[in-house]
């Protein structure tokens, strides 16, 4: 076998990989392990959630009531909608039809800003009624019952935040694919940058929907 | 882990399992029939009932049924290889031992209390 | 004989046991050293064996094939875990001894707080980087903090426990020797971390109500002893030396009053008493140069007038 | 092209030219190399704290610090030394040489994610600098709160300068761990790789199930003290233990992190110079896997006082106790290696040894330390401070001496001075023994850990030991003198000059770009000295 030439797999295989199959597995790999981080992260902070929540239920409870969960409801469609269309993006590539996926590819992002877009109100309600995290929290305006609120939405901005970055993150990183897309670099030999985005989107998405309920219902 | 050999033959044949698009409709509906739970649950729970300890639990568990039809489906973590099914749980093993040792720790210090 | 004669050794390097409990730690700890010594000789001596016995002659020499032995990497796993499970549970018996409070104790409540330990008995009487205690009676210590982590360590008990600041941590000990033994902050907590040294002082119960009845005629005091005892009790002393002109972590009060101190800003500023009474109540209204805002915490809501008096009083007399 | 036009004078060191081809490098070998330097100059600054410290030490009272500098003095070493030198150390540049090269690979499996992590490494490095010049640290590298809330000092930049270095460590691990997976050599199963390898497998997936952690724990301790959200502020309601429960979860494993690559380098040298299979392989393998996976049960050790629960704490006692058997295991397969060997003490070997006596005693009394009773007394004193010394100093450092002495012929194709680099032996490990030992007496004697002051009692022992940080620090001045003139003008090296098995050795000194010149086929195990 030569050192930098490939007799097989098209001219994205890299040198030190075999073939196609070979990087495709690879990179799979190294894909489900940054979200086994991903996870490990975000789960940190539902682990100091549900310790907090045990111990102070009323806080909690109190916090959640001042959420709108048709906003959250809401949002949990959006992201699933922009999960099957990214599903399908791959489902095209794999068949060859590069324009749809480009089309899926962008109903995501279109998706993904809804999503950030009904965030934002949901944020700049909260601002608005001083609900905000830790000592910024105004309590004489929010006429809060518990003196350490603020915790819940230090939790509730936190857990969201770092959620919305994470949709941020892959909205761009979709949009690098649908350009890639168009310019044609993908097709059944090769998609792993797209299969790869789509199971960190999915991530995004599954994450919210234990969000959904801890933030939003169960309080 | 070190059981799994090299059977990386070398030709460029790509067998990737290809989801046909009615399944992934199907899951689709389903996720968003299952939100309609979730939230009907709620109204049912907190508005009818007035709160009831089977909110939780319910939620989560339509929460966990949910995560495992996007982890098969759309992650494709049901055609796909072992070893990365073993490694994604790994997470969740991991952060279940973080949960449930803090809840330990907590649930059972003896709490002292002033006497002044 | 070997036993006897390596526990005395190790027990000399340890402070003097005070209690019971330290008694039994010491003994675990002896036969702790003599396993932990068995161990390593028997590692680095095999080592030094080995590498001594097969040095290289010749390059050409072939090494014997071994891969592995499966009775003897059975019993280097399985005698190290039986020992290892031993200590455990010897281990967990004294933990369990240190940790069961007993009753009918004469309690004392200690707050550490930066820098000082604070303790305050049932009848109101406290004392700061001071505790008294009857010899031979159990005593448990009921343990906050009112800042950060501290950790209350008695070398001489082996005992040790972080006061948390929010809840309560307890300790007990019964100590059999008269004496004065040191007590330690062992948890990281700033700038005079290592100055946050008490005295835990045994003596005869008759001793100890004396010192008891004593220190509650507290309020009687003329102004400035009591505002001398302030000093110490509200942990000043900590920071600012009053003995000399020697900077700690705040500036010296030695002979200050009545002085002039230049601040930060340049600005100067005569050292009276509407002047310190500011600076203990709003310290960061006025940083004296060389220093820092935020060093000092403010004693607002924690000193009522008639102490601040005191304590002014006191500093007139630093001369 | 392939074999046919290769030019035995071309190598990855030569092949491209000009120092920006170091810093746009995509070759593990260079990368390697670019940690190499900028982890040397981070352990000889954290080294120059070190001396501080110890210094200031000398005499009771202050010498030429002030408390809230010695403070400081004292966190940066700690940082520095754990998140720029140990945590990365020997995996960042042993193993990104190493480790393709060992499993007969061409590269690691995302060359491109290699060099972003150095890029990614050295941000955090940088931005954790820049707190030297903008109100410093204090908080011991610890973090503890409230304390670390409280402190008017620049803690949020140095944690966000950890979360950031947390994430190059990640990149390092999920790359390792895909390409032990996936890019061996033909016929090298998991059961033929080194144990350098198996040990460097074993310490990636910590580096990627324990760091996530760490970094939304110390996302925290920002977001804390910018907004005071209070959950580990007990004035707010908040758990400062919950700090320590989340913090343990990444920094025990992460000692770990520190030392099993350590142990790798260890077998590597103790087979190589004995010119003996290794003892064991198979039980050393597994119990650098054991380690790791038992390594996130035993936390709450470093908890046994701070106020959590008296079953947390016997449970984690009991766990303890079950981790120290990988290790027993290890260490008395490496003395049986030794047996009827052809042994040559070279300074890899000297090193490898001092390995093995430094870690018996830091081993054993990491035993008195997992014991709860003993615990009790020992948290948080000198002892403790000796303990993890002789563990990460007397065995990480000592390894990656030997480590560097041992691969230094095929990284740069020079032999390095043998005399001097015996020399570097004896100051580095008498130093350390003098320097590190008395400190298990001051801290049975009670002496706390962090402390700026002393009572006399303690002083004698307390100079005995700054002096001998003296010697160390001749020592790995030496080394470094020994290292660069290596590198500089050492004598030509051949392709194996110790006669070693694995596969780095059976490539020309230093290795092609691509690493081998065709494909190795393996077909035996890495350690057949027959």
């Amino acid at each position: 076998m030569s050192t930098n030439s490939h007799s097989h797999g098209g001219g994205h295989v890299a040198h030190h990989f075999r073939d196609a199959e070979h990087q495709f597995d690879s990179g799979k790999q190294g894909i489900w392990l940054f979200m086994v981080t991903e996870i490990l992260m975000f789960g940190g902070l539902f682990v100091g959630y549900a310790i907090f929540h045990s111990l102070y239920p009323k806080m909690f409870a109190e916090g959640a009531s001042h959420l709108d969960w048709r906003m959250g409801s809401l949002n949990t469609l959006v992201l699933i909608v922009s999960s099957y269309t990214m599903a399908m993006s791959i489902h095209h590539l794999q068949k060859g039809e590069s324009n749809k996926a480009f089309t899926k590819l962008w109903i995501t992002v279109v998706c993904g800003a809804i999503f950030m877009v009904i965030k934002a109100f949901e944020y700049s309600s909260k601002f608005q009624h001083g609900l905000l995290p830790g000592h910024l929290l105004d309590v004489a305006k929010t006429h809060a019952e518990h003196a350490n609120l603020g915790m819940y939405y230090g939790f509730y901005f936190c857990m969201t935040g770092l959620h919305g970055l994470h949709v941020l993150i892959g909205m761009g990183l979709i949009i690098w694919l649908a350009i890639r897309t168009k310019r044609g670099e993908f097709g059944p030999d090769y998609f792993l940058p797209v299969e790869g985005v789509g199971i960190f989107w999915h991530i995004v998405d599954l994450i919210w929907i234990f969000l959904f309920p801890l933030l939003y219902l169960v309080g | 882990m070190g059981s799994h050999s090299d059977k990386h033959s070398g030709g460029g044949h790509h067998s990737h399992h290809i989801i046909p698009q009615e399944i992934y409709t199907r899951v689709m509906w389903a996720l968003i029939v299952l939100t309609a739970f979730t939230v009907g649950f709620h109204y049912l729970f907190h508005v009818v009932m007035h709160g009831s300890v089977l909110a939780a639990p319910v939620a989560f568990l339509i929460a966990a049924i949910k995560a495992a039809l996007v982890l098969m489906f759309f992650m494709g973590l049901k055609y796909d290889k072992p070893e990365n099914r073993w490694i994604f749980s790994t997470g969740f093993i991991f952060l279940a031992l973080l949960f449930v040792i803090c809840m330990l720790d907590i649930f059972t210090r003896i709490s002292e209390t002033s006497t002044l | 004989m070997f036993w006897i004669s390596s526990t005395a050794h190790a027990k000399k390097l340890m402070p003097t046991a005070a209690t019971d409990i330290a008694y039994q730690v010491d003994n675990l700890y002896s036969f702790l050293l003599i396993s932990s010594f068995i161990a390593c000789a028997i590692l680095i001596g095999g080592m030094i064996f080995f590498a001594h016995k097969y040095k290289r002659k010749s390059v050409h020499a072939k090494s014997a094939y071994i891969t592995h032995n499966v009775f003897l990497e059975f019993l280097w796993s399985f005698i190290p875990l039986v020992i290892f499970l031993a200590v455990f549970a010897w281990g967990w018996l004294i933990f369990h001894d240190m940790r069961s409070m007993p009753k009918d104790a004469l309690e004392i409540h200690v707050r550490g707080k930066q820098w000082a330990w604070e303790a305050e008995y049932k009848s109101g009487v406290k004392a700061a980087n001071l505790i008294k205690v009857p010899i031979n009676k159990d005593v448990k210590l009921i343990l906050t903090s009112t800042d950060v982590l501290h950790s209350f360590y008695v070398p001489s008990f082996r005992i040790k426990q972080d006061a948390v600041p929010g809840r309560y941590t307890a300790l007990w000990f019964n100590a059999n020797k008269f004496g004065e033994f040191h007590i330690f902050c062992t948890e990281y907590c700033g700038t005079q971390h290592s100055g946050m040294i008490g005295k835990l002082h045994v003596v005869t119960q008759q001793e100890y109500d004396q010192w008891l009845e004593e220190e509650s005629k507290f309020n009687t005091l003329p102004l400035a002893q009591k505002g001398e005892k302030l000093f110490q009790l509200k942990a000043c002393s900590g920071c600012h030396s009053v003995k000399n002109s020697a900077v700690l972590a705040g500036p010296s009060l030695y002979k200050k009053f009545g002085t002039e101190e230049e601040l930060k800003d340049g600005m100067k500023i005569a050292v009276d008493e509407s002047y310190i009474r500011e600076s203990i109540l709003t310290p960061n209204a006025k940083i004296v140069k060389g220093f820092n805002a935020g060093v000092m915490p403010t004693f607002q809501g924690q000193l009522s007038e008639d102490e601040l008096a005191a304590l002014i009083e006191y500093l007139k007399t630093t001369k | 092209m392939a074999s046919t036009t290769h030019n035995p004078d071309v190598n990855y060191l030569n092949e491209f030219k000009g120092i920006g081809s170091w810093f746009t490098s995509l070759d593990h070998k260079r990368i390697g190399l670019l940690y190499m330097v900028s982890i040397f100059f981070f352990f000889l600054l954290g080294g120059i704290f070190a001396l501080l410290i110890r210094l200031e030490l000398f005499s009771p009272g202050a010498q030429f610090l002030t408390p809230d500098q010695y403070n400081q003095v004292m966190t940066y070493h700690g940082a520095i030394m754990v998140f720029m030198v140990i945590v990365p150390g020997i995996p960042a540049i042993l193993g990104n040489f190493f480790l393709p090269l060992q499993i007969g690979a061409k590269d690691v499996a995302f060359p491109r994610l290699n060099l972003a992590s150095w890029y990614v490494f050295m941000t955090g490095a940088l931005i954790a600098m820049s707190t030297l010049f903008l109100g410093k640290v204090d908080t011991g590298w610890t973090f503890y709160t409230p304390y670390s809330i409280k402190t008017g000092t620049a803690a949020t930049i140095m944690v966000l300068a950890a979360f950031v270095m947390g994430m190059s460590s990640i990149l390092t691990g999920l790359n390792f761990i895909v390409t032990t997976h996936k890019l061996r050599a033909p016929g090298m199963t998991m059961h033929r790789i080194p144990l350098f390898c198996w040990a460097l497998y074993s310490t990636a997936i910590l580096q990627v199930l324990a760091t996530p952690v760490l970094a939304i724990t110390l996302l925290l301790i920002a977001v804390e003290r910018a907004t005071g959200v209070g959950i580990f502020d007990p004035a707010l309601g908040g758990d400062p233990v919950l700090f320590q429960h989340f913090f343990w979860f990444y920094s025990h494993p992460a000692v770990y992190i520190m030392i099993l690559p350590a142990m790798g380098v260890v077998s590597e040298v103790i087979a190589a110079f004995s010119r003996k299979t290794i003892f064991g392989y198979t039980a050393i393998a597994y119990s650098s896997l054991g380690i790791a996976a038992v390594s996130f049960f035993v936390w709450g050790h470093h908890m046994f006082v701070s106020g959590q629960s008296e079953i947390a704490g016997v449970v984690f006692s009991f766990l303890t106790m079950l981790v120290g058997v990988p290790t027993a295991i290890k260490m008395f397969n490496w003395l049986a290696t030794l047996y009827k060997g052809n042994i040559s003490f070279e300074s890899p070997m000297l090193f490898a040894l001092g390995f093995l006596f430094l870690f018996a005693i830091g081993g054993v009394t990491g035993i008195m330390l997992a014991v709860l009773a003993t615990d009790v007394h020992f948290h948080d004193t000198y002892f403790v401070v000796a303990h993890f010394h002789y563990v990460m100093v007397g065995g990480t450092l000592m390894a990656v001496m030997g480590g560097i002495y041992y691969w230094i012929p095929k990284m740069f194709g020079r032999m390095y001075n043998e005399s001097l680099a015996r020399l570097t032996f004896i100051f580095i490990f008498i130093g350390f023994n003098v320097t590190f030992f008395p400190q298990f007496v001051l801290g049975a004697m009670g002496m706390p850990r962090r402390y700026f002051d002393y009572i006399p009692a303690y002083e004698s022992l307390n100079k005995i030991s700054t002096m001998g940080s003296w010697l160390i620090g001749i020592g790995f001045f030496l080394s470094l003198y020994v290292i660069i003139s290596a590198i500089r003008s050492g004598a030509k090296a051949s392709a194996n000059p110790w006669g070693a098995k694995t596969l780095e050795w059976q490539t020309s000194s230093p290795p092609p770009h691509f690493n081998f010149e065709t494909e190795p086929v393996v077909t035996a195990g890495p350690y057949e000295y027959k």
